[in-house]
């Protein structure tokens, strides 16, 4: 089990803040893929991954990274602090 | 080394003061305040989401950063979230150092890491609707000269 | 835009706190406060000695430079002269602008030539005796990047 | 009749703060010749032109600058400001 996190308007577009996900993906990109294949609005969300970060237990990742060991996974759009 | 994230507002006169107090010995104190700007009259006001936990995480490591590469005596960030007013302060840092230089490019430095790696996201609240600020090129491009 | 040479303290706090109240609408805010240092415990005060008329003149061309160079909703340059003790504050300056990267620049901007091209002069009232402070060349140079 | 200002170490090897100088130097350099002339202390002064700045009417100048019309003349290190 692995809590996925969504941040900003990915939030918005899926609806959930976050969700416990049961998977045996190997990395953030087979995630991606599994929860796109679920249901239309994570197909939205996840369309462009050009334009979205990623998070492994609060640090920043990418898309190619393993999730073995990972607890925590938070997908956002380009941050915009200051 | 102080790093604050709340919801609550605070006065930019305040928290220089006090960062001064404690800054005794350095010769050059640099602050930078970020402030609602009113975009013309459009906007009402801005809300701010954040990543509980990441975000105090992230943002002390960028300060940790910039004391181990300038010289400074001390640094504060402080970044608020939830929903702000049109002319309050969301965030500032300050520097100390012994130089100005160094308190400069630290500053600077926490800014364009603040920006583009500690984990908030703006939305604006306005006149024309809702819509969540795009991150901005320049701003990613600003990283590359540290 | 503001220019005030004066032998009596200020408080960076206050000073901020209007500065940013009269600075609505924009976005970025910068200071920089100096400070005496107290340079290894080896000072006891300093005294700085101005040209009172060239002062203020030197120093609004300064700031008018400024405001003509960068997009600024302010400016604001304060600069004690007399006899100053360890850990009180010589000089601030602030600017505002609607995007941090004009702030910052305006802000060093003033400092380079505050430093060089305006008639102060720096006595350290010390241990090891009485000195006046050498300009540096670092100090000249950094005019360059202008 | 010009009135001459000195600061910082060039008023404390001078002496003087300020005086009025009767001359007919053409040039700020011309002044300085003839200030120098004068006494000890003033050739001690204006021994090394190179650590000295000059104003002339409160504007920064250069030691080869014309005098005609100007009203004050003020002499001093180089700045130490900020």
């Amino acid at each position: 089990m692995i809590e996925v996190l969504y941040f900003a308007w990915v939030r918005e577009r899926i609806g959930l803040p976050r969700e416990r996900v049961q998977t045996t993906a190997a990395t953030v990109a087979d995630l991606v893929a599994e929860l796109s294949a679920r249901e239309e609005r994570y197909a939205l969300a996840f369309a462009d991954l050009a334009s979205l970060r990623v998070a492994l237990d609060q640090e920043l990742s990418s898309f190619d990274a393993p999730l073995a060991g990972v607890r925590e996974v938070a997908f956002f759009p380009p941050m915009t602090g200051g | 080394m102080q790093v604050r994230v709340q919801s609550a507002a605070f006065d930019l006169g305040t928290e220089s003061a006090s960062f001064v107090a404690s800054a005794a010995g350095a010769g050059a104190v640099v602050t930078f305040t970020g402030l609602v700007r009113d975009n013309g009259g459009r906007l009402a006001a801005m809300e701010i989401e954040h990543y509980p936990g990441m975000t105090e995480k992230a943002i002390a490591a960028i300060a940790e950063q910039a004391m181990a590469r300038w010289s400074l005596a001390d640094a504060l960030v402080i970044h608020r979230h939830g929903r702000l007013a049109v002319g309050e302060p969301i965030m500032m840092v300050a520097t100390a150092a012994p130089h100005r230089a160094d308190a400069f490019a630290a500053a600077e430095f926490l800014m364009d890491y603040l920006k583009s790696r500690a984990p908030f996201w703006k939305k604006e609240i306005g006149a024309d609707g809702v819509d969540w600020v795009a991150a901005k090129d320049e701003d990613e491009a600003a990283l590359k000269r540290w």
